[in-house]
């Protein structure tokens, strides 16, 4: 009983990670750029979300809105400022310029708030399901339901839609992208925007399940959303999902056998095998390249 | 159609094309040939928005087009088949016709178009959801300008469509390219093999460092002591 | 005479995909031999397993009495065979000399150990290197080159760096992957010339593949051709030149001169 | 120490800094970095502290200068801000860093400049006293010493709350944590009462809801939590939300108004802390702070906040008591024999091995509110 | 011999560098204060030239230096805190299994690309992290005090053989190899270079000077904690390199230093320190995205008339 317990906490867990990972993901995947800002832009959703709910006194669903519209912004904004520079720049170049715009986002915030931490109202009372002995939080499901279906209408976007197609074009080969007439700058923005709208609802939900939010709480999750993201497969929509999944699954089990203080150093070791058998991540095809 | 007039374009420092004015009227094949680093695919890069020109003008159907965005350029009926394919690979061949409409919504002209372009190269048809990475040189070749006809252009400019082909795929691909000039769409075609090249066109203009130093009829240049020294192997 | 290379029933698949399969072929020391065939038909395919790239999932290479299927790319290099790619593949921000130098590496025999701590077998080892990558640009009218950086080389001569650098591994067996690939007619003609420079300089047996037709026809001694990953053909010149399944396959139509 | 360290105190610092127009104490703090809200927080105190003096006047007339300077969470930067503020700023005194590691990467130089430092929540022991017993001359601390608040906290456990059956769930990356915990098992265990089981967690973290299913799984009575109140909030809350309903105790580092919103007032019910005070303590001493902090931040003062404050009053104490030249040297010998010591975080004596001595009390979270339960002296 | 000349040029300059500045520092015109930012400068610099050869010069994307900089630290610490050992003999030690730990990190770098080889790098350095979170041998958390024993000579000397040994490693037929793998790595297969083991090699010669500057790192600043040692650290590390210029070994150098003035400058803002700190590096980026010297050395600005040069 108390394993399937511990598999529910760990599926919970893990629908966060997902849900981070799945805007770091997209982004990932389409323009390449590892973009460490993703869990700042995280934390400013959570913030906005705070802000909203607890001195503008919003309802949640609104609440949540606004942060994704203003992540969207946020995120545009960075990407015009910060990133569109260094399109044809080495990727490296591109990673320290995100380093940097992540340390931007969160000591500016610390400058204009301080570094302490903020809790988060209640908005649910989460009510806990109990099947077989076994609690659910009401959240938790609701979290991972939030993630499959972003999951899934991401996959449509990307594959289905027209913006979609544009998407992997310009990823694929941006100059060939604009013969088709493409917009490129438009079309990286609105990548940018649904990555960011997405981290920002991240944002909103993780304070509402947690509680606690700070102006440092983007840097872990964004470094487990990008490791989610690569085991799973770079740029792969339903790759980062299990990733996510498969990240806090392992994180718990092992904290569950009494290794919690190995638990990160365990998700490593697991990440570097499956990266060792399976090189472009799980889901990856790992194609050799054609000479 | 299209008048391109004293235009000069940069790298950075590097002056790639030196004051070139060209002009191709509706209905012709016009071919530019020229040696590796001539300038050849600057210059078509130039006219479909990739690059701008830093001096002079081109206009297009009465309308200066320099310093546009590409994808208003594809808008006024340009079509560019890149050098080197430049398909989408990770994409199947159809999603990669698809892009090519993607300025268009009248789905039924799409329809038709995709269906005209199966008829083109049968080949894509057999392949229409294979990636497009894993096709062979000369079926990218094929998919690169069926994707350029997917836009409906009034012109359409090809960078070097033989380069890498089998002498049997080149011959197809000059058949296709006076089928579709026939059927009313015009051409510059810029192309290493100058035989072939000359051989479709009706005029031609000869580039070398960036300059235009040879124009005239197909026929002309082809028996030109200059261009067969230089180009034709001078057999 | 025992053939410099025996390949026998080579094979592989890709997924789903045989790109290559039953391919049989020799080649005796100083032949100069052509491999065409239509695009995709396994021609590049063919020479990476030659070279180690690929892995063949059947068959067997001999190369020089011995068995080199599957080995690693460095080590075929060391036995004997050496390479240019069909999309030009130089060491972009490395100079025209170092170029050449790194694949005199293998030849070269001061230790790690020498040239970090500046002992005298560093310095002679690599001054010879340096002789005789510098011979090697010679021959290629290359030398005046020498540091500018190969990104930085027109076309034409990047194409002639990939044939001096594979020279530089000191090999037996030449293969060229496309040389003439965006070459116009005249530049062609000078490459034939180079080609049978250095094959006679250097006692060199080489294996080309070109869908120039004149090169091939002109310098070949034998054409093997590929369809679809199998050989189709085998034969002089004028015997493909003839042959009806190359004519239906490849060519289109007799090609005359 | 070899070469360096005698060439810096062989140099003009050989007999510390003396006091020149205005009174410089520099703070070497974590204002940025990992833990940048611990140093912050101590920096404000710090602040409100030197404002109030500077207001009334000063020591004798002179201002004091205050020279916080940010060591970024890290123990290199934290050595090269105090070589800056005990060579180059020639302060008379320092705050030092807000962690025990870093503290200890400074006490050699205030040893070797001879000025005295103070830290407001270095609770290792060996911040003042080294492994081989020897006292550091010149590091001071206002905060307890790990071992102090554990043995409390488990004698409070196994006297007041009848404990038996006691689980840990301690912050493992935190030396803090750890300290509390090892005197807390020894003396629970000396009392009779057995450890089921110990389980740990890293700070920064959010969800604890896998060790706490463990720790339910063992049916505990009661469960020490050191650590601070950003997990610990979060900790609170998880457990009850998972049907723990035992008592739960932590110590100084729960104290944070921040804490009763992470938690939630109906979590913290049942939970105990100790503390230096209480922030509810009638005490006009206690009650001006925490006015004035109200007033200067418009927020509630948590413990980092009080120990910030008072490591001021502590030093400013010693500075006043120095008959003749104010020598950094001269600060460190009444900050040696600093007695009785009246300050918001309690009355204290600096014992032997500098640390300070003084009661602890415990407090009781009842529906949102500490409120006082007990003392314990030392 | 005209190479062997500019070398020894090179290496006279430096030893009266470190003359001079030894002999201020014994008359104490050169205070603690400065004496201890030069010695963070070195340790700076060794690490910035040893992610180098592994970065800019073999174009293995590995973000994870600071894990090396944690074994030296701590191997060397446990030599001379726990077994007496002599400080230079610590040094050797620490370095030669942070060695180790390279050849072990540059086992997946033989079949990971990119920016799955960064995640494993990243990954190997948090392991060992959090190994040393767990060992109470060398205190966990709370971390192992060390006593001070680094000085201007050994910095000195430190950043001095590093350079000499990757610029000595780097300008020869080895070095060459390396950068083939960096440009292409088919190709260099191709031309004979035995990829694998280079590729080796340079993390095995990284993290060797990486674990150099932990042992310098260690005996500097009286504790180690495991705390020091996260991604935060690999960063900064990462960032000197990328700021110098990738392939730069004097980019890399200068990089080092600036920021580490810079940083030691910006100790004094507390309140905005680290957004002036991201700001200098965005703009960086944004105006100069191939690092302040590019590929070049800056031996090649002094050389007029002269195209490429010879690398350093
Ligand atoms: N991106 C670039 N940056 C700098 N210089 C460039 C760039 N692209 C091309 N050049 C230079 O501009 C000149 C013209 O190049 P272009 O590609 O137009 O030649 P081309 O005639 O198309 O040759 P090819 O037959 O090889 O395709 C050449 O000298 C080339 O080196
Ligand atoms: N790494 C790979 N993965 C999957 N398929 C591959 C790979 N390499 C080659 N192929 C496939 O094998 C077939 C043969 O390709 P190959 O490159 O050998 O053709 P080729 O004869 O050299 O053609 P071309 O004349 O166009 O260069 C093609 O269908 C190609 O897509
Ligand atoms: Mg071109
Ligand atoms: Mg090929």
């Amino acid at each position: 009983m108390e394993w399937i317990q511990q598999l529910v906490n760990g599926i919970s867990l893990g629908s966060i990670y997902a849900l981070i990972a799945l805007g770091y993901t997209m982004v990932y995947g389409i323009i390449k750029l590892i973009n460490f800002a993703h869990g700042d832009v995280f934390m400013l959703g959570a913030f906005i979300g705070f802000y909203a709910i607890a001195r503008w006194e919003m309802n949640i669903f609104l609440a949540l809105i606004l942060a994704m519209i203003l992540c969207a912004v946020i995120g545009v904004i960075i990407e015009r400022v910060a990133y569109k520079r260094l399109r044809n720049a080495t990727r490296i170049a591109a990673l320290i310029t995100a380093i940097g715009v992540s340390l931007l986002i969160e000591y500016t915030v610390i400058f204009f708030r301080g570094s302490s931490p903020e809790a988060y109202p209640t908005v649910f009372t989460t009510k806990n399901i109990e099947i077989f002995g076994v609690q659910i939080s009401t959240l938790a499901i609701f979290i991972l339901s939030v993630s499959i279906f972003l999951m899934l209408l991401l996959q449509f976007i990307v594959h289905k839609t027209k913006i979609g197609k544009a998407m992997r074009a310009v990823s694929h080969d941006a100059d060939a992208a604009r013969l088709m007439g493409i917009n490129v700058d438009n079309t990286i923005s609105a990548t940018f925007a649904i990555g960011s709208a997405l981290a920002g609802a991240a944002g909103v939900i993780f304070g509402i399940y947690y509680t606690r939010i700070d102006p440092l709480m983007g840097i872990m999750p964004g470094i487990k959303a990008f490791i989610a993201a690569v085991l799973g497969g770079i740029g792969i929509i339903p790759g980062a999902m299990v990733g996510g999944l498969f990240l806090g699954v392992v994180e718990t089990v092992v904290s569950a056998l009494g290794y919690s203080l190995w638990r990160d150093a365990a998700a490593f070791v697991i990440l570097i095998l499956i990266l060792i058998l399976r090189p472009a991540g799980i889901f990856g095809k790992n194609t050799r390249e054609k000479v | 159609m299209l008048k391109i007039n004293d235009i000069d374009v940069f790298y950075g420092n590097i002056q790639a094309l030196k004051g070139i004015s060209l002009e191709v009227n509706e209905g012709e094949i016009v071919t530019l040939i020229g040696a590796n680093g001539a300038g050849k695919s600057t210059l078509l890069k130039t006219i479909s928005g990739l690059l701008k020109p830093k001096r002079g003008s081109i206009e297009y159907l009465g309308s200066a087009i320099d310093g546009k965005p590409a994808q208003s350029i594809v808008k006024s009926g340009i079509s560019h088949v890149p050098e080197g394919r430049r398909v989408f690979s990770n994409m199947s061949v159809e999603e990669n016709l698809e892009l090519g409409a993607y300025l268009r919504s009248d789905r039924d002209g799409i329809k038709k178009d995709l269906a005209h372009v199966y008829e083109l190269f049968p080949r894509l048809l057999e392949r229409r959801k294979q990636l497009s990475g894993t096709l062979s040189g000369g079926e990218q070749q094929m998919l690169a300008m069926g994707r350029a006809l997917m836009a409906k252009p009034k012109l359409i400019i090809m960078d070097e469509p033989s380069m890498g082909l089998a002498p049997l795929m080149v011959k197809n691909i000059f058949n296709i390219i006076e089928m579709v000039n026939k059927e009313g769409v015009t051409v510059l075609l810029v192309e290493q093999n100058a035989n072939m090249a000359l051989s479709v066109a009706h005029r031609a203009y000869v580039l070398e460092t960036g300059k235009i130093v040879l124009a005239g009829s197909a026929k002309e240049l082809q028996e030109s002591d200059e261009v067969r020294a230089a180009y034709l192997g001078g057999l | 005479m025992s053939a410099l290379l025996t390949v026998e029933n080579l094979g592989i698949q890709f997924g789903g995909l045989k790109a290559v399969q039953n391919v049989e072929l020799y080649m005796n020391q100083g032949e100069l031999i052509g491999l065409i065939g239509p695009n995709g038909a396994g021609k590049t395919t063919t020479f990476n397993m030659l070279t180690g790239v690929y892995s063949p999932t059947e068959g067997k290479i001999m190369f020089d009495g011995k068995s080199i299927g599957g080995l690693d790319p460095y080590k075929v290099t060391r036995q004997g065979i050496s390479r240019t790619f069909q999309n030009i593949r130089l060491f972009k921000e490395l100079s025209v000399l170092d170029n050449v130098k790194v694949a005199n590496h293998g030849l070269a025999k001061h230790n790690l150990v020498s040239s970090i701590f500046r002992l005298p077998s560093h310095f002679k080892g690599e001054e010879k290197m340096e002789e005789e990558s510098l011979a090697f640009l010679k021959i290629f009218g290359l030398d005046v080159y020498r540091d500018e950086l190969a990104k930085n080389l027109p076309y034409g001569m990047q194409r002639r760096l990939e044939i001096a650098r594979a020279l530089a591994a000191a090999p037996k067996l030449l293969l060229l992957d496309e040389p003439a690939a965006g070459m116009n007619a005249k530049e062609t003609h000078d490459l034939m010339e180079l080609i049978a420079f250095i094959r006679k300089e250097f006692d060199l047996t080489i294996l080309l593949i070109e869908h120039d037709m004149n090169l091939v026809m002109g310098i070949c001694e034998r054409i093997y051709v590929l369809d679809h990953g199998q050989l189709i053909a085998n034969g002089t010149p004028a015997e493909i030149r003839s042959n009806p399944k190359v004519i239906e396959a490849y060519l289109g139509e007799e090609v005359t001169e | 120490g070899c070469g360096t360290d005698d060439s810096g105190s062989s140099g003009s610092s050989g007999s510390g800094n003396t006091v020149g127009e205005t009174i410089k104490i520099g703070a070497n703090l974590e204002l940025s970095g990992a833990v940048g809200s611990y140093g912050s927080s101590i920096n404000d105190g710090a602040k409100l502290a030197i404002d109030e003096i500077n207001a009334s006047g000063g020591i004798d007339g002179k201002q004091i200068e205050y020279i916080p300077i940010d060591n970024k969470s890290e123990t290199a930067e934290a050595t090269s801000a105090a070589i800056k503020l005990a060579e180059q700023e020639k302060v008379v005194a320092m705050l030092a860093p807000a962690t025990s590691g870093n503290s200890v990467a400074t006490v050699q130089i205030a040893n070797n400049h001879k000025v005295p430092m103070v830290t407001g929540s270095g609770t290792a022991p060996n911040v003042t006293v080294n492994d081989d017993g020897t006292v550091n001359e010149y590091a001071f601390r206002t905060c307890f010493i790990d071992p102090f608040q554990g043995t409390v906290a488990a004698n409070f456990a196994t006297n007041e709350l009848g404990a038996k059956n006691v689980a840990i769930f301690a912050d493992n990356a935190s030396d803090y944590a750890k300290g509390l915990a090892a005197s807390f098992k020894e003396t629970i265990t000396a009392n009779g009462g057995t450890v089921v089981t110990e389980e740990a967690y890293v700070a920064k973290d959010v969800d604890f809801k896998s060790q706490l299913t463990n720790i339910k799984g063992k049916n505990p009575d009661f469960i020490f939590i050191p650590g601070y109140y950003e997990e610990v909030g979060i900790i609170v809350k998880q457990a009850r939300e998972a049907g723990i309903t035992v008592p739960l105790m932590g110590a100084d580092g729960w104290d944070s108004p921040k804490l009763i919103e992470l938690a939630g007032a109906d979590a913290l019910n049942n939970t105990f802390i100790t503390n230096h005070y209480s922030s509810e303590d009638p005490d006009a001493k206690i009650q001006d702070f925490v006015k004035a902090f109200n007033d200067k931040y418009s927020q509630a003062p948590n413990a980092f906040h009080a120990l910030g404050y008072d490591s001021i009053y502590f030093i400013v104490d010693a500075i006043k008591r120095v008959d003749g030249d104010v020598t950094s040297e001269a600060v460190q010998k009444q900050l040696a024999s600093t007695k009785d010591l009246s300050l918001v975080t309690g009355t204290f004596t600096v014992d032997e091995n500098h640390n300070p001595v003084k009661s602890a009390t415990v407090l009781e979270f009842v529906d949102g509110k500490q409120q006082f339960n007990s003392k314990v002296n030392p | 011999m005209k190479k062997s000349k500019i070398f020894w040029g090179y290496a006279v300059l430096a030893l009266v560098i470190y003359a001079v500045v030894q002999l201020l520092i014994s008359n104490g015109v050169i205070q603690n204060y400065y004496q201890n930012m030069f010695i963070a400068m070195c340790i700076n610099i060794i690490l910035a030239v040893s992610l180098h050869v592994i970065i800019g010069v073999t174009g293995q994307f590995s973000i994870g230096h600071a894990g090396f900089l944690a074994v030296g630290a701590y191997i060397s610490a446990i030599c001379t805190m726990k077994f007496g050992m002599p400080f230079i003999t610590a040094i050797l030690i620490g370095a030669i299994v942070a060695a180790l730990a390279g050849l072990l990190v540059g086992i997946p770098s033989l079949r990971l690309k990119g920016d799955y080889l960064a995640i494993a790098t990243l990954g190997f350095a948090e392991i060992i992290r959090i190994v040393f979170v767990n060992t109470d041998y060398v205190g966990g958390a709370a971390g192992l005090q060390v006593t001070h024993q680094s000085t201007w000579t050994y910095a000195f000397f430190g950043v001095f053989i590093t350079i000499l040994v990757i610029s000595n490693f780097t300008n020869s037929r080895h070095g060459r190899a390396c950068i083939s793998i960096r440009e292409d790595e088919i190709a260099a297969d191709a031309m004979g270079i035995n990829t694998t083991y280079y590729k080796v090699v340079a993390f095995a010669i990284g993290s060797f000077f990486a674990g150099v500057a932990g042992a310098i790192y260690a005996h500097n600043y009286y504790i180690i904690q495991p705390t020091a040692f996260g991604f935060l650290k690999s960063f900064d590390i990462l960032i000197f390199v990328v700021l110098g210029g990738l392939g730069s070994l004097s980019g890399s150098v200068i990089a080092a230093i600036l920021l580490t003035v810079v940083s030691t400058y910006l100790q004094d803002f507390p309140e905005t320190r680290m957004i002036i700190y991201s700001l200098i590096l965005i703009l960086v980026m944004l105006y100069r995205p191939t690092g302040l010297l590019g590929s070049k050395e800056i031996t090649a600005y002094f050389k007029f008339g002269k195209k490429g040069g010879t690398r350093v």
